[in-house]
């Protein structure tokens, strides 16, 4: 991919911004959607119709809510640490679109093919975390505070049984680059790590053989779980219902942003569906095989045009990514909210001993059958 | 931010296409404050409701004033209340609108008599774009508000007015 | 922020500064103070200390008019008191001047207004369960519940052209005959509704989340609960068997035969949030009874006849109280023997129930308060009146 | 038991007080500085039971009195009382009885609010609905209302 634009455009530095704009491209396409989507599958729920009147069937409403952002009155708080409070949205939208530079979009896009792209996944997953604390300190306001404490526990204690989560498919896979787990789950569907990983040897993009064989299918309700509670933990890591405390309506107006307005909350609410994406794409990654055609094959095979395959690839993802951020919204309208000593219960007191016991008994069981 | 800050000493054509396609975004996006005072608000919530769904127009509440584009004073406003209604309204960011729906925001309504603690108006603390009359207005009469509000907002101008010609709408 | 490290190190050896504790201010505009209520909350941590509410938001100086107006002209004032159960306003002032009077009411004056303020408890529920949801974080279910109610506004609004404030109930009658089709429109709505009771049970009342979240929180005491003169699903949530349509039976409440619905306390404590709010929806059942019962005897007959011309009550007083959803609806009414009542003093029960909330809610988050605030379903035309 | 039976029972408990009774509401009239005394003994006496208090209202009866009329129910025995207090309106100092019945907390500070009865040893006796910096009480039968409020004015 970096190769076909260099050769169209020759210039390097060209080559590069564009290379790096490619994803920021698609998140704001994908951002207006999800808004959309958001709202319609909201009312789809609620027995309503939705925006029905900004284009056919309200399908431009993101635009003209963006539109509108724009034109907004951009205010600071007189109180407000000026520095961070407008530092903050821009760093939270940063540290969303940062993570995507290790999500592989097809076999041949990949943002930055990391040795270590689960590891800097996390890495850059907890900058947020900075962000909202910025935002709710700087805003001098006890409901940003407020809700910028609870986020931020919130945040850095789920962060561990994540972190458990993608340590039991590196286990399994024997790499941390993204591009190696999801070639370990090529070929059909039951070849995903949610039906147990690979049936028959696959040869990953390092050169190293993943041994594998149909005895994998003891690891299917180990990597069954493990996939529900990584989702769990991408709800909370989004602060998404019933996880959304932090900026709780009902309860906390509207959390750590209460005090933005115009361009600088599209920033926060554009890192909210942008986060939500990568959640989703992760799981799609960690546990459903990633850019892989449920079918294991492809059209462009046939035709033996490799990007069709590309394009290919790059729609399974999205459409993986889309379906997970489509059960984020349903869940979003269907669920009341946990509170805050319930949340830090379950993940303390739940998720974390029952990750850790899955990640020894999968360790174990690798060793055995390696 | 940026253009509507500035004032154009005449319109041209890019100005004037320029200014139907803000003047679009922001009629087809006016986010309510979602908060309510007395009976009105109960109807306003009507109007959000299955039945009537005032979101049909792009309408999302947010609980937030920095975040919102119109205040809907949705009940009666009481002298304790009035500076809160006024301070609500300055936490908005501009550009800005006030619909005063039912009698009592309007002019009192029944209180306008003996009510010793009633604001008689609430265009006497906050400038108001539209007025629904009804006590309780039905949420009908608010969705019409809504649309004099966006026709409001349609004719918008970002030319200054010109031989003493009236500009519609505030910036 | 202003402040030195130093200046606040002085502050605080010195014992000007309190360390611990931080007030928040939940309103008069927040979303889930139901209307204007504004409550001061001094916080350790998450943690409630205190709670003090501040009221008034909302005085339209109800006490006033009614001593201005004359007695049928101050009807529309008790609507607007309690605009969530309007029909019920009425019935309770109605009741009390024709008490004072010594009216008889024609028998099928008294259906309808036993049938119009149980479709109106329905209505008020239905907004109490919803909200109650939306605090809680589920939105959908307020939804399905406003969408339920618009389907008895509708009755009423065939009845009496109104949607929410109806004027409906005058002293000695109504102010409009039911319209053709009555019946069959409430038996219609009954015949809908009941499975949507399940519905709100399957959706929001027995989700795990929710139990969670209201079972055990804010428990009210029976002592406590008789002490501030709780009344309405809030008494009957902490286990009291005490309901005025029985215990102190008005208009035709003896004639039906239904239950009172008392908290059990399945899911945590006897008189937990969860308790009061399953009173609610119990109470939804009963009143579909008492209007099915209603309707098997209703009678034909005029409504306007015992209206009298001239409404001057003689000197005297009284104070009458009947169940509005919300609990004990009392009007206290001095008449001096002129057109205008002397004195009208309402007691609204949201008022006197919101008055126990310091003391079940401390020790508790902050989002439990928002659990408890729901759970005590409160209407500030009511309580600043 | 009626009025009457109470009222006989209560002038038997307390023969130093000037207890009345007022046959045509009916109801027992209290003296204000006796008002929390004879609450105890209504509240906890074993025949009566009155352990709620419906109802408190502050009343101006417009010929230079004052009144407080509480509203009694007993949850045992289901029997009510209304008891009334009247105070001179240049001394309108009563009792509290926010610690016999908590409920009168509120109620006896809307009272102080909106009529001017003053309740002796309420632990909180601020304006309930008008602001705290409300002048005058507005249910008085001779009472005014301000041309302005904080620079808003309040006549339409």
């Amino acid at each position: 991919m970096e190769s076909l634009l260099q050769s169209l455009l020759g210039d390097n530095l060209l080559t590069l911004v564009l290379y790096c704009a490619l994803p920021l491209v698609f998140l704001l396409l994908y951002a207006l959607l999800a808004i959309l989507g958001e709202v319609k599958i909201s009312a789809f729920m609620q027995d309503r119709l939705g925006p029905m009147r900004t284009g056919p069937w309200g399908i431009i409403q993101p635009l003209a809510d963006v539109l509108k952002l724009l034109q907004k009155e951009d205010i600071t708080p007189k109180d407000a640490d000026k520095f961070l409070f407008n530092l903050a949205p821009y760093l939270s939208f940063m540290a969303a679109y940062a993570a995507f530079a290790v999500i592989p979009f097809s076999s041949q896009y990949v943002g930055a093919d990391l040795n270590l792209g689960a590891f800097y996944l996390l890495a850059i997953g907890s900058l947020n975390v900075a962000a909202i604390m910025m935002a709710g300190w700087a805003s001098h306001n006890k409901y940003s505070l407020y809700g910028a404490m609870r986020s931020v526990a919130q945040i850095v204690s789920y962060e561990v049984p994540a972190a458990m989560m993608l340590v039991i498919v590196v286990l399994f896979v024997g790499s941390l680059n993204f591009q190696d787990i999801i070639t370990a789950q090529s070929g059909p569907f039951w070849n995903w790590m949610v039906f147990g990983g690979p049936k028959a040897d696959v040869e990953l993009a390092s050169g190293e053989i993943l041994g594998a064989s149909w005895i994998n299918l003891i690891f299917l309700p180990l990597f069954l779980a493990s996939f529900v509670m990584y989702y769990i933990t991408g709800l909370a890591e989004t602060n998404r219902t019933p996880f959304d405390i932090p900026e709780a309506e009902s309860e906390l107006v509207s959390g750590y942003h209460t005090e933005y307005s115009g361009m600088k909350f599209a920033m926060f609410f554009m890192s909210e569906y942008a986060n939500m994406f990568l959640v989703s794409a992760v799981t799609a990654i960690l546990f459903f095989g990633g850019w892989n055609s449920p079918f294991g094959v492809y059209l462009g095979d046939m035709f033996d045009a490799q990007w069709l395959v590309a394009l290919e690839q790059f729609g399974w993802l999205v459409f993986k990514g889309l379906f997970f951020v489509f059960v984020i919204i349903w869940l979003r309208w269907t669920l009341p909210r946990l509170r805050v000593d319930q949340l830090m219960y379950m993940c303390w007191k739940v998720l974390i001993p029952f990750s850790f016991g899955i990640a020894l008994i999968v360790g174990f069981l690798v060793v055995v059958l390696k | 931010m940026g253009l509507l800050d500035k004032q154009f000493d005449d319109g041209n054509i890019v100005l004037t296409s320029l200014e139907g396609v803000l003047n679009w975004a922001r009629l087809c996006s006016l986010w309510q404050m979602s908060f309510g005072l007395a009976c009105c608000a109960i109807e306003m919530m009507a109007a959000s409701a299955s039945h009537n769904d005032i979101m049909r127009f792009g309408v999302l509440p947010r609980p937030s004033p920095r975040q919102c584009d119109v205040m809907i004073v949705a009940g009666t406003v009481t002298l304790k209340m009035a500076s809160r209604v006024k301070r609500l309204y300055e936490q908005m960011a501009e550009p800005r609108y006030v619909v005063s729906m039912g009698s009592c925001s309007n002019c009192g309504g029944p209180y306008w008599e003996h009510g010793y603690h009633v604001l008689k108006g609430v265009d006497r603390v906050v400038p108001v774009d539209v007025y629904v009359p009804g006590c309780p207005p039905r949420p009908e009469a608010l969705l019409e508000g809504w649309m004099r509000l966006q026709e409001k907002v349609r004719d918008f101008s970002l030319v200054k007015p010109q031989n003493g010609k009236p500009q519609n709408g505030r910036a | 922020m202003s402040q030195t490290l130093e200046a606040l190190q002085e502050d605080i050896a010195a014992g000007r500064l309190k360390t611990d504790e931080l007030v928040l201010n939940m309103g008069p505009q927040h979303p889930s103070t139901h209307g204007v209520l504004r409550l001061e909350l001094v916080l350790d941590g998450e943690a409630v200390v205190k709670v003090i509410p501040h009221l008034g938001y909302l005085h339209r100086c109800f006490e006033k008019h009614a001593e201005a107006m004359t007695y049928p002209q101050v009807i529309p004032y008790t609507d607007r008191m309690d605009y969530l159960a309007a029909m019920n306003n009425n019935h309770g002032y109605a009741l009390a001047i024709e008490r004072l009077m010594g009216i008889e009411l024609p028998e099928r004056v008294e259906y309808i207004r036993v049938i119009m303020a149980e479709l109106q408890r329905i209505a008020s529920h239905l907004v109490a369960i919803g909200t109650f949801g939306m605090d809680i974080g589920a939105f959908t279910p307020f939804l399905y519940c406003f969408r339920d109610r618009e389907y008895i506004l509708d009755i009423f609004e065939r009845t009496c052209g109104a949607r929410l404030l109806y004027n409906y109930m005058w002293v000695g009658g109504l102010s409009h005959d039911v319209h053709d089709g009555f019946e069959k429109d409430v038996r219609d709505f009954i015949k809908r509704f009941r499975p949507t009771i399940k519905e709100v049970n399957d959706l929001l009342n027995y989700n795990k989340i929710f139990i969670e979240r209201t079972a055990n929180i804010g428990v009210l005491p029976v002592d406590v609960a008789v002490s501030y003169g709780c009344s309405g699903p809030m008494l009957r949530g902490s286990g009291v068997d005490f309901d005025l349509r029985r215990d102190d039976p008005y208009s035709i409440y003896d004639r039906f035969d239904w239950q009172v619905c008392v908290g059990k306390g399945e899911a945590g404590t006897v008189g937990d949030c969860w308790d009061r709010h399953m009173v609610r929806v119990w109470e939804m059942e009963q009143s579909c009874n008492i209007i099915e019962q209603a309707l098997e005897t209703f009678p034909p007959g005029d409504i306007t006849e015992a209206i009298p011309k001239r409404i001057r009550p003689p000197k005297g007083e009284i104070y009458t109280r009947v169940e509005n959803p919300r609990g004990e609806l009392g009007y206290y009414v001095i008449s001096d023997g002129s057109a205008n009542p002397f004195r009208v003093k309402a007691r609204g029960p949201s008022f006197v129930n919101l008055s126990v909330i310091d003391e079940i809610s401390r020790g508790h988050l902050i989002a439990d308060i928002v659990a408890i605030l729901g759970s005590i379903d409160i209407v500030l035309g009511e309580i600043d009146r | 038991m009626n009025t009457k039976d109470m009222f006989d029972h209560l002038a038997a408990l307390f023969p130093d007080l000037e207890l009345q009774l007022d046959e045509d509401v009916p109801c027992i009239i209290v003296p204000p500085d006796a008002i929390r005394e004879v609450g105890l003994q209504l509240r906890d006496d074993e025949q009566l039971l009155l352990d709620s208090l419906m109802c408190l209202s502050g009343v101006d009866f417009a010929d230079g009195t004052l009144g407080v009329v509480y509203h009694l129910h007993s949850m045992l025995h289901n029997h009510k009382l209304t008891v009334k207090v009247v105070v001179p309106v240049e001394n309108p100092h009563v009792q509290t009885v926010e610690r016999v019945w908590r409920t009168a907390d509120w109620h006896e500070r809307e009272a102080y609010d909106l009529i001017g009865v003053i309740f002796d040893g309420h632990r909180d006796l601020r304006r309930i609905l008008n602001p705290y910096d409300w002048e005058g009480h507005p249910l008085r039968k001779d009472y005014e209302v301000p041309e302005f409020y904080n620079g808003m004015k309040v006549p339409y």
